[in-house]
């Protein structure tokens, strides 16, 4: 278990950070996201194509980067710092573990693959983002004699960037994955809770679609939704430091009663405790990117379920420190804070609630309920 | 005849209170009067405010009574006088005009501003300042011919700004001296052409609040509240009553932020999990106890012995908030992630356990921010109630132009 | 509801606790717990014969004061915070009330009430101090047809002082509570993690009993249980408010860093939330008290569990921050605070734990399990 | 032959580490030699701390081949020189010579520390001064003719003073300069008959520690360690090296308080209750995450680059042992009432996770206090590692004698 980073992953840290201080500063962020354009396209092409984050998870052979978990956490945690409207978590990460967990040596799902890790297209995978790994296999899409799909999909993340949509139904042959141009559904975004990452509801009425070859495509959709849920905890890491440094510089810089309020001592040990829990959920993040990227399903199965119990909370509580340490400012819709506490909240929800993991991890841990 | 009528020096009891409703409603039949000629008379009947003294709308009653009162007069189909539209001229700017206010003034605002013919607003707060009020930068300077003050400076979260017709305003008359003695305090008439109201959107999408910028704004020396440089102590009484105001508001079993979520743990069976049930149902004791605190702190203060339990109120009032609503969120998994309207609006009431959880949710984080920070009134007990040392300051004997920023 | 101390409740707050402060100084206490006789009986002389507290919730025409739950709970605020070393818990409520469930016009019943009354007998309820209302009438003593109790009761609280014990048991005619010596019983003391309340063991072998005619044994065991689960809340209140005033008295005479220690912010901020918890169980407290004086048994059911959910955690808080904040010589077996701890922790599986509180809560309010 | 031998100034490497070990051990085979003089060898060949100098019981060699010698020994049935019952030696007076005691020092005092022929103990809190050790009132004051130093004062929390010949020890030189910088550090001799230890009982019922009376106690000027009035700082290189010992030990995963948690949440179904269960689970990933937090800690200083996280281990184990150990209790429900012995005793060594639940819940309140509180560790974190400003002092430029008490 190494729980460092490694030096090329400092390195893609760096490239990434550069990138985002360059061209998603809070302001542009704050902008977007009530326009009809909700996702920085041009950034999104800079960081999949050249940076190549969009193939980061896909074997070189099949075009992409051939990197691990470990490096998608490092973008991760640079992505959720920023905030950043680009669909990485929808369609890098979990629609692409979906594909693949399928037949990848097959022509479509490699084609696919080849497109996405080239930046050419982008996915989404047609679940709810509240879908936590080890649900059953979702039955609100049926896909009828002739493949074609009907149903509804609620609270899609990143549908509404997708060029493509890998959607779960069930078939005549059982549970499957399918492939479905975005253009052949109804992708209707919504007024979401975080609005740095817009969700949709999605609805298919007899869209044309394509089986993806899966030996077991049940399998190839949890294993999609625990390898995200275990990135995401990476994403909450970033988005918590960023809360953390910023209420830091600012309580560093400003004044009251004759003196720095950093300096008051109650703030002082209450971010002292914030660090350690940052600190914390670190080392359960970087604990569950090792595990996936080690692929032991058991090991990493518990350290997803412990870094999502662990960082989710971390992330709330200090978005939530975040704005109360800033006071006033910290509640105005200018200030980035905000964001920050909306996406730590959804991102509670997103991939299982803290609880839900817990509970998931009682059989493995072997501490069965009452 | 004579038990029927307050003799002079004794505080009229509930029948005297009583009989004095009776007349109005004689007098007055809300079913026909005005609305505004009812409140009016209401205010001159001395049954606006039944402890304010006579003349000024009330009866020099004991503060218990005025239940008494509302209750008749609600049940008389009587018009009120809108109190959440008004709450800051009620609960703020009047008790601090009756305590420090000239006879004149009282006279001149206390009816309009109770019968709502006049709203107000509370120009307090600035952005460089937060918790550190007294540290404030708004100028007002004396312009020796005229002996009128020109105010300039700039105010936030400012409610009801949009709406005002007057303000209660602190400014800075000394820069000079330490910088709670340099301040001074106005009553600021808002349609001055120096006065600009921005609407300030917050994190719920809405604009609940104002900026406030004056400049060159004109205020006359007979507008000024207290003597000059003693703004500082006028203001204390003002933010008293916000925290009474804010902490102490009566709420039935299951009022408040536990209501939504304690409806739908019993009518969305779908929602629930075993995990959640020990949570909610800790949520509703820590509700149910925040409620019997509240209705401890009146009791003691109907029995006219306030204890010091008053000022954890608000404190306890925006933990439970923020608790039960965060829960609330999590309770409702995907539908959590849904957010009504993200609309810029600017409401003209603002209901803290309206809309869905996600609003509750971002608005309860203001409640340990607005009318004095949660750190701010832990202090306070601290040193007030525990009677702690006061925070090492180094600012209360300097000049305030020559303090840090 | 009346959550305020009326005029005689203060009377009886101060006469109760001037003679703690002359009989019960914490070097007496300590001094007491590790030896042969851990009661002080002369203290419980003087407390319950010559200021009535044995027989205080015992009506007048039986002998008593006549009081109700609101006096025996500022009575229980002061034993708790002095530890005093008296069993009115035991025998003033927790007994006491079970007889008054009985049927108090039957002679034995009130004459044996009149003894406990009158300080001439002391007795204790034969069941478990961790027992809690709710919980199914206890199946481990059994009467035989002619009255004999077999069987065996652990954990009982202030068996030890006791001349009498009354025990729940299961006889031929089905529930029943009977009246047994503490002669004929072996009570045999343990070592309990709260010194300052002895459990015993208690057997009983043929041991001679008497039946107490009762219309309901099962009720009135349930509300005995019942009224002292509500009444222990008033004395975590007293052991809370204890911990908080000696250590707000601590911090404020102590230097550190050439400084008042009660000055730093960190500390300030934490005895403020300290002070806001124990208020808040406070009112909780009174809320039971005054619920139980009322007699109304659904609203007396639903505030005792509110405050016993409430207070049980606030005693422990309370006690926990005293020995944090005391430094090392509040971990020395010398400094009176550890007692605090022991009892805080011992009240909070007493009666019910808060979480068992909160479950029984559950049907009251109607917000029943997934 | 050159490549198995060690090239001066270059690091051995663990195939010279592992010729050593097996040198040794043809030279002293442990199934025969008996164990003080295998430990005396061993040291003698530089396979007691490998990092430490040549000749002083090390190879000058990296840390982490420690470990090497370690399992090398331990297979070949070797005896060990029993660390817990001589930790504050090895971990706290050791490094603190080495880095600062003279060459007689070092050749002195560090052979029959390692071996245990000599036990060491700490005298350095002060019952007066707590968390602000560097308060403490013990003096030491100079024999103009023999230059020896003669002590006086009162020590407590002192673990192995009954067993201890020798102790650390931090006294006041100078009263006359601020308290910093008066403060000496020194070797004591426990045998010295002005050396009292009576034993200290605590919340647990046992003596674990000591409280050490020092009366005219003689140390000669040869036992001072560092400069006269440098003692500050030495003691600084002691305690770093407390703290990093506390929190820093290596857990499997269950290991610590949530190992008997578990078990009996595994065990005793009986026990279980719905309520309880994301209790139990939460404590449980709690106790993962300290692990995992502290073996990243290890990685970092594995890899040469210790983070600044180190400093918050001793925290996060002292909440989490409270944490659980409150837990368990709870669960235990009617045993947890019961607590297994309050005798009185004296114990060689201690084990935070032995015995009963009780015990565990009362002996990790300790965790918070010992080698350094919460509250400080927290001022470290937020000054040195974030950054913020220190608390205002006003005890730093003022001579010890002349501060507030």
């Amino acid at each position: 278990m190494n729980l460092l980073y490694s030096d090329v992953e400092d390195d893609l840290r760096t490239a990434v950070r550069d990138v985002l201080a360059d061209r998603c500063p809070p302001e542009a962020v704050l902008g977007r996201i009530e326009s009809e354009l909700p996702y920085d396209t041009g950034l999104w092409k800079l960081l999949a194509a050249e940076l190549g984050l969009a193939g980061l998870l896909v074997p070189e052979h099949l075009g992409g980067q051939g990197a691990s978990a470990r490096e998608a956490a490092v973008v991760l945690e640079e992505l959720g710092s920023a905030v950043a409207p680009v669909p990485f978590l929808g369609s890098a990460v979990l629609a692409t573990s979906a594909l693949l967990g399928c037949d990848t040596a097959d022509g479509t799902v490699a084609a696919l693959l080849a497109r996405l890790a080239a930046g050419e297209a982008t996915a989404a995978l047609a679940v709810p983002l509240s879908g936590a790994p080890g649900a059953p296999f979702p039955g609100s899409v049926t896909a009828d004699s002739e493949g074609r799909l009907t149903g509804r999909v609620t609270s899609v993340a990143d549908a509404f960037a997708a060029d493509v949509l890998v959607v779960p139904a069930g078939g005549p042959q059982g549970p499957g994955l399918y492939e479905v141009a975005a253009a052949d559904a109804a992708v209707e975004r919504f007024s979401s809770l975080d609005l740095t990452r817009p969700l949709s509801d999605v609805t298919f009425e007899a869209a044309p679609a394509r089986l993806l070859p899966a030996a077991d495509p049940a399998a190839a959709l949890d294993g999609a939704l625990l390898t995200t849920a275990g990135l995401l905890a990476s994403e909450q890491v970033g988005v918590a430091q960023w809360c953390l440094d910023e209420t830091v510089g600012h309580l560093k810089q400003r004044h009251q009663f004759g003196r720095v309020v950093g300096g008051f001592q109650s703030l002082k040990h209450r971010l002292a405790d914030l660090w350690l829990e940052v600190v914390s959920a670190r080392a359960a993040a970087r604990a569950a990117a090792d595990a996936l990227a080690a692929g032991d399903h058991l090991e990493a199965a518990l350290a997803v379920h412990v870094a999502q119990a662990t960082a989710s909370s971390t992330a709330v509580h200090a978005a939530e420190e975040a704005i109360q340490l800033h006071g006033g400012i910290g509640m105005t819709w200018e200030h980035p804070a905000h964001l920050r506490l909306k996406r730590a909240k959804a991102d509670e929800l997103a991939l299982g609630t803290p609880a839900r993991h817990r509970a998931a991890l009682s059989p493995l841990v072997d501490l069965p309920p009452a | 005849m004579a038990e029927s009528h307050p003799t002079p020096g004794k505080d009229p009891d509930a029948s005297e209170v009583r009989r004095r409703v009776a007349e109005l409603l004689a007098a007055y039949d809300p079913a026909r009067v005005p609305r505004e000629k009812f409140l009016r008379a209401r205010f001159d009947a001395g049954l606006a405010w039944v402890h304010f003294p006579e003349g000024l709308g009330g009866l020099g009653a004991p503060r218990a009574l005025q239940a008494v009162v509302d209750a008749e007069l609600a049940a008389a189909g009587a018009p009120d006088n809108d109190p959440r539209r008004i709450g800051i001229g009620l609960g703020m700017a009047a008790p601090t005009i009756l305590r420090y206010g000239t006879e004149e003034q009282k006279r001149r605002f206390l009816r309009p501003l109770w019968t709502g013919e006049e709203v107000w607003c509370q120009l307090f707060s600035e952005p460089g300042a937060g918790s550190d009020l007294a540290g404030l930068r708004t100028r007002a300077v004396r312009e020796p011919d005229s002996g009128d003050w020109i105010v300039d400076g700039q105010k936030v979260w400012t409610s009801s700004a949009h709406l005002a017709r007057w303000a209660i305003l602190i400014a800075r008359t000394d820069p000079d001296v330490p910088k709670h003695q340099g301040i001074t305090y106005f009553l600021c008439d808002m349609t001055d052409p120096g006065v600009e109201v921005r609407p300030l959107r917050q994190i719920t999408g809405e604009a609940e609040f104002n900026e406030v910028f004056l400049t060159g704004v004109r205020i006359p020396d007979a507008h000024r509240l207290g003597a000059i440089g003693d703004g500082w102590r006028v203001a204390q009484a003002t933010l008293m009553n916000e925290r009474v105001a804010i902490g102490g508001m009566a709420l039935p079993r299951e009022g408040g932020m536990i209501g939504p979520l304690a409806a739908a743990w019993r009518e969305r069976p779908e929602l629930r999990t075993p995990e959640l049930h020990d949570r909610v149902l800790s949520a509703w004791v820590a509700a149910e106890v925040v409620r019997l605190s509240a209705e401890r702190v009146r009791q003691q203060m109907a029995a006219g012995a306030p204890g010091p339990e008053g000022s954890g109120l608000k404190l306890a009032f925006a933990r439970l908030n923020q608790h039960v609503s965060g829960l609330e969120v999590e309770l409702m998994g995907e539908e959590g992630l849904r957010y009504g309207d993200w609309t810029m609006v600017r409401p003209e009431s603002v209901d803290f356990y309206g809309r869905d959880a996600g609003y509750r949710y971002l608005r309860a984080k203001g409640n340990s921010i607005e009318g004095g920070t949660s750190e701010i009134l832990r202090n306070i007990i601290a040193e007030r109630v525990l009677g702690l040392p006061a925070e090492p300051r180094t600012d209360k004997d300097v000049a305030w132009k020559d303090l840090p920023r």
